[in-house]
């Protein structure tokens, strides 16, 4: 019996440039005056780019590799990566299973999902309260 | 119902009982007329010749016409191939023809159908202005001649609108272009567009006549 | 138009025919507007078969017919594009026998055509159309253009829509056996002037002969020599032959002007005494429509097949020269071009004769740029040269075939019809061109070789003609 | 499954022990299927944190179940993120523990709370003729609890064909004169998400999206146009070989190995409006086409009527051989035509036959 993968079905991956690349940096600049003017954050899609293989490399090639690396555990495992222009952040979101869920580019002082809520902060002050009241009374927690 | 069911269904199959009652209508009514028996004694007995040999040849004009009808002629011959081309080389269209009668033949590629659609409508404009322009056509021409016109292009721009899908959703563009299929269908046996099978049946009279009589055809 | 007075004759200048009338009286009779019309239309049906039919349905007015008609290419009037000379015809068909007549009749989809239409119409049926059928040639659709406007002419005429001198000659030609005067009495005198002149044994009415030779009235007031060069040609062969005063009129008015009962009167004079003298060839004159008029319609006319052969004489002389049974000098020492008549050639089929009677008399041949079933007509065919009004525009139809002649640089033009010759005679008058037409038959009689023949050339019978 | 005090959407992550920023990733990946532009996930993120999770009723009528079994296939949000953190599931036949009438109890509770603002999400066609009695669930028709249902609700989700379109239910001679639910809901608005069933994401993600931001863009349909904005032919990696005119001529020959285009076997991807073909089945493995099987068309109306799945789109669409209908045509417009000759005879001859009596015209 003939599986799925032996039908000879080949969707080939555009492998040319498609000067997407141009373009998203382009974006990228922008973003970056509105940071700096305004403070607003922008996030690209990846997922939403029609970007073929090349262009793929040639961005991670472009945008390079920065100094930070953070690794997220919610909701499945996620990657985030300063590139080597501080300020732009490459974010890749899995799901428990491992797939791939969204791909990002933010343009942030820190990206969004990094920082720690207000409300959390509260609910943090809390918590710690009650830890030091535990701490203090019975010694060693 | 949506528009492109009734379309395919009800309107088109209205529309080809309308064409073959029509059409068989006409025919009939012609060719059941009184026929007089001709007793001349005849140069030539190959009538049957002469009629296939007429219908052969006068596709082209005679070498001393054609200098004065190579416009014309050159159109007729654009929008006529291009419609063959269309028609019975376009995969969908063999599949309709197939569905119908279960005739199948190979298609041809879509660009060369789209290619022969898009010359068919530059023909066919082309005519249209020649006969509005040309004034021996001007003073024939009748509302037959604009309306067959009409219902002659408009299937090959809605189809070419239906597969570039341009200016509407496919399915309205296909239901249009499938009604203006019907509308061609339902016109023809009342119009000139009729000489799709009289061309065979005048050519082949003259033929056999004048073969009969030796005369020059 | 009194009974008794005939319709007065030219006889004088280059074309003899019906005088030009004082006061032209192109309506006839006394029928009311409408009954003319409906009389028009009832008639022009009437003949209508499923032939007609099928032409008329099939134009798609593709307007190519124009560039065939010598008419349109000459004047660039769109009126003369052929198919639109039988426009209210068409319509008329539509509404009475089409198809969908009933529709076209319940709906008033296609109108009643009116009285001052047919009377425009009269210009395009009868003043510019030969019927020269150059114009099926180039008919996309195989129509037969001319044969609908043969039917035309039918309905029009028993509207009593006919040009005066058409209507003249036919209905002199009716009542007197000769549209241009050839009475019996006159054609016997003529025979008999041309045998004494041209010391030529003629026969007429006798009881029994094996070919009926009939001519053209034409012939007989215009071209007299035709007479004697028919029976120069006919004695030489040894043939038993004769003329017949009760049929010898070929030419068929009732044929041009469109009445189709005197068509048959004509034709059946001819067959009668045919049949009378049990000939085995009816010998046609040198004259087209005669050609058409009783190769192709006489035996329809009779309504069985014909007990004789008809032969129009270029083919009889194409035939027998080459047989031998004619013997002629090689000595017509120059250059010939042949204007090929429309129905003995294009219509009627005759094509090789005449040039093998001109290469046998030792002619070259020189072809005209459009010869044989292209042949430009004179202009004159159909009737039209017996009709005054028509002269314009017939000489301007001329004009092509003026050029044609000269371009060939030819010495002689020779054709085979008396009446293409009067519409040649008269047009080189008017244009004082220096071509004269020359009749084939002449040629031939004029070189005849009257040496005794060898042995093995017997005498042919007037039966072993071939198709 | 009714939570007692109306937590909101992030309160309910957080209870089932997800962080703030599990919640904001779900937000991303949701907005990121939505094709949303990716700042609007921000948007959508506060918009959820801050509302409670909303009472949604789940009522099944004429159906397979087919569009749950879809449902509960959905790859991002999960079914469970949606029901156990997005929304509260307040009723549903198949997935409740509580039955009979308890669990009728339940749902006449849960929308007399949430009146006016619930979520009403139907499956299946309903039928019409009396009094819908056709289909009756614990003593009560199904017309009679859709109307009922949809009375207090803010929208109305019909999910799959039937619910939509009327579907198999409704296709010819449609026996239970069964009938879609825009049909039958004219006053609330109706967000249709055709298929059979249809793509799991398409439902939750729509769910998600009307939590977030009300009712989406829908075509004349009434379908969300981000999912139904384009055709299967459109988007379908075989385009290049219609386009080239090669095509498959039966499923096991040179054309289908090559993986041709289907058109010729039936497929109806030129007028199916869905997103099969971009987003695919089964976590993005594959969609009919892909497997080598024509589109059915099923997200549109009609498709059970349209004429047989193996018949090309551009053939006839009628029941049966039309060559009987046109052989009769054929015998009249002889007949009708050989009348009209003989009648034309019979004028000619009356004519020719009246030219003989009176005297000629002149």
């Amino acid at each position: 019996m003939r599986t799925l993968e032996s039908i000879p079905i080949v969707v080939e991956p555009c492998a040319a440039a498609t000067g997407m690349v141009t373009a998203i940096l382009r974006e990228l600049e922008a973003a970056l005056h509105a940071l700096l003017d305004h403070g607003t954050r922008h996030v690209i899609d990846l997922s939403a780019m029609p970007l073929s293989a090349r262009d793929r490399q040639a961005l991670e090639r472009t945008l390079g590799e920065g100094e930070l690396r953070m690794d997220l555990q919610a909701l499945g495992h996620s990657r985030i990566r300063e590139s080597s222009l501080p300020g732009i952040w490459w974010l890749r979101h899995e799901g428990p299973d491992g797939r791939l869920l969204a791909e990002h580019i933010e343009v942030a002082t820190v990206p969004a999902i990094v920082a720690a809520h207000a409300d959390d902060l509260a609910t943090t002050r809390i918590r710690l309260a009650a830890l030091i009241e535990q701490v203090s009374r019975g010694g060693d927690a | 119902m949506d528009l492109l069911s009734f379309a395919r269904g009800p309107a088109l199959q209205w529309a080809l009982v309308i064409f073959v009652l029509g059409s068989l209508w006409r025919l009939a009514g012609i060719l059941l007329l009184r026929r007089k028996p001709d007793y001349t004694e005849p140069r030539s007995r190959a009538t049957w010749r002469g009629a296939l040999k007429l219908i052969v040849t006068r596709t082209w004009s005679r070498r001393e016409f054609r200098a004065s009808t190579a416009f014309g002629q050159s159109l007729g011959y654009v929008f006529h191939i291009g419609l063959v081309v269309v028609v019975f080389g376009f995969v969908p269209h063999i599949l309709f023809i197939h569905s119908l009668t279960g005739l199948q033949w190979p298609g041809l590629p879509s660009s060369i159908v789209y290619v022969s659609g898009a010359l068919t409508v530059a023909a066919l404009v082309a005519a249209l202005v020649r006969r509005l322009s040309n004034p021996v056509l001007r003073l024939l021409s009748n509302f037959d001649d604009y309306f067959s016109w009409l219902v002659t292009v408009t299937p090959v721009i809605t189809g070419l609108l239906a597969v570039a899908h341009l200016g509407a959703r496919y399915e309205t563009l296909l239901a249009v272009h499938i009604l203006s299929v019907c509308l061609l269908l339902a016109w023809l046996p009342f119009g000139k567009l009729m000489h799709v099978f009289l061309v065979f049946i005048s050519r082949g009279t003259t033929g056999a006549l004048f073969a009969r009589k030796g005369a020059s055809t | 138009m009194s009974e008794a007075a005939l319709p007065p004759l030219e006889t004088q200048g280059p074309r003899f025919g019906i005088k030009k009338p004082e006061q032209r009286q192109d309506i006839q009779g006394d029928l009311s507007d409408a009954a003319r019309v409906d009389t028009a239309m009832r008639e022009f049906v009437r003949d209508f078969g499923a032939v007609a039919a099928t032409y008329m349905e099939s134009c798609v007015h593709c307007g190519m017919c124009a560039e065939a008609c010598p008419f349109y290419v000459e004047t660039g009037d769109p009126k003369y594009t052929p198919i639109w000379k039988i426009e209210p015809f068409k319509q008329a068909y539509k509404r009475e026998v089409s198809p969908f007549a009933f529709f076209m009749r319940a709906f008033n989809l296609k109108r009643k055509v009116t009285l001052e239409e047919l009377e425009q119409w009269q210009e395009l049926i009868y003043d510019s159309c030969t019927m020269c059928g150059r114009c099926t040639l180039i008919c996309p659709m195989g129509i037969d253009i001319a044969s609908l406007v043969g039917l035309a002419r039918h309905g029009m005429h028993k509207a009593g829509l006919v040009p005066h001198e058409l209507w003249a000659a036919a209905e002199r030609a009716e009542r007197e056996g000769s549209p241009l005067g050839a009475t019996p009495k006159v054609f016997k005198e003529r025979v008999e002037w041309m045998g004494d002149e041209s010391d030529v044994a003629m026969h007429m009415d006798l009881e029994q002969a094996d070919v009926l030779v009939t001519m053209s009235s034409i012939e007989i007031q215009k071209y007299p020599q035709a007479l004697a060069a028919v029976a120069k040609v006919l004695n030489h062969m040894g043939l038993s032959w004769t003329f017949r005063s009760d049929g010898y009129e070929a030419t068929n008015f009732g044929l041009l002007s469109g009445n189709a009962d005197w068509q048959k009167d004509m034709s059946l004079k001819l067959i009668n005494a045919a049949i009378a003298c049990k000939a085995k060839v009816l010998l046609l004159p040198e004259c087209g429509h005669a050609y058409s008029a009783m190769r192709w319609a006489g035996a329809n006319v009779y309504g069985k097949p014909l007990p004789f052969k008809v032969r129009h004489i270029s083919e009889f002389l194409g035939e027998h020269v080459a047989d031998g049974s004619i013997r002629v000098k090689k000595d017509l020492d120059t250059t010939v071009t042949f204007h090929d008549p429309c129905q003995v050639a294009r219509r009627g089929g005759v094509f090789d004769a005449p040039r093998v009677v001109l290469a046998a008399l030792g002619a070259e041949v020189r072809e005209l740029q459009d010869n044989r079933g292209m042949s430009w007509c004179c202009g004159g065919g159909g009737g039209v040269i017996s009709i005054h009004r028509a002269d314009a525009i017939r000489y301007k139809a001329f004009q092509i075939k003026m050029r044609q002649v000269d371009a060939t640089g030819a010495a002689m033009l020779v054709t085979s019809c008396s009446n293409c010759r009067l519409s040649f005679d008269d047009s080189q008058a008017h244009f004082h061109w220096d071509k004269t037409a020359h009749s084939l038959l002449e040629a031939v009689a004029d070189h005849l070789d009257e040496a005794p023949p060898k042995p093995a050339a017997a005498v042919p019978s007037p039966g072993s003609v071939t198709p | 499954m009714n939570t007692q005090r109306d937590p909101t959407v992030l309160e309910s992550f957080q209870q089932q022990g997800l962080s703030r920023r599990a919640f904001l990733k779900f937000c991303a990946a949701t907005a990121s299927l939505l094709a949303l532009p990716a700042a609007r996930a921000a948007e959508l993120a506060e918009k959820l944190a801050g509302m409670p999770r909303p009472t949604v009723i789940y009522l099944s009528f004429q159906e397979c179940t087919g569009c749950l079994e879809s449902l509960t296939r959905s790859f991002q949000p999960t079914l469970e993120s949606l029901i156990f953190n997005t929304i509260s599931l307040a009723y549903n036949d198949t997935l409740q523990a509580a039955a009979g009438e308890a669990a009728e109890a339940a749902r006449e509770d849960a929308m007399r709370k949430a009146w006016g603002k619930y979520v009403l999400i139907v499956d299946g066609a309903i039928p019409r003729p009396e009094d819908g009695a056709y289909c009756v669930i614990g003593g009560r028709s199904a017309l009679d609890l859709l109307r009922h249902a949809a009375e207090g609700a803010a929208a109305v989700v019909a999910v799959g064909t039937c619910a939509a379109f009327g579907g198999i239910p409704y296709a010819a001679p449609n026996p239970t004169g069964a009938a879609s639910v825009q049909d039958l809901v004219g006053d609330r608005p109706v967000i249709n998400i055709s298929g059979c069933p249809p793509i799991p994401e398409v439902i939750t993600g729509t769910i998600v999206y009307f939590l977030g931001f009300g009712v989406p863009e829908l075509d004349a349909q009434r379908r969300p146009t981000m999912f139904y904005g384009t055709t299967i032919h459109d988007r379908c990696y075989r385009r290049p070989f219609y386009d080239k005119g090669l095509f498959a001529r039966s499923f096991d020959d040179e054309g289908a190995r090559n993986g041709w285009c289907l058109y010729e076997l039936g497929c109806k991807g030129p007028v199916t409006y869905n997103s099969c073909a971009t987003m695919k089945w089964n976590d993005g493995t594959s969609f009919p086409i892909q497997s080598g099987h024509g589109c059915l068309g099923c997200s549109e109306p009609n498709f059970w009527d349209g004429g047989g799945f193996y018949r090309p789109l551009s053939s006839g669409l009628w029941h049966g051989g039309i060559g009987e209908g046109l052989g009769v045509a054929a015998v009249a417009g002889v007949a009708i035509g050989g009348a009209a000759a003989v009648a034309a005879r019979q004028r000619q001859k009356r004519t020719t036959e009246a030219g003989k009596k009176p005297p000629e015209a002149p």
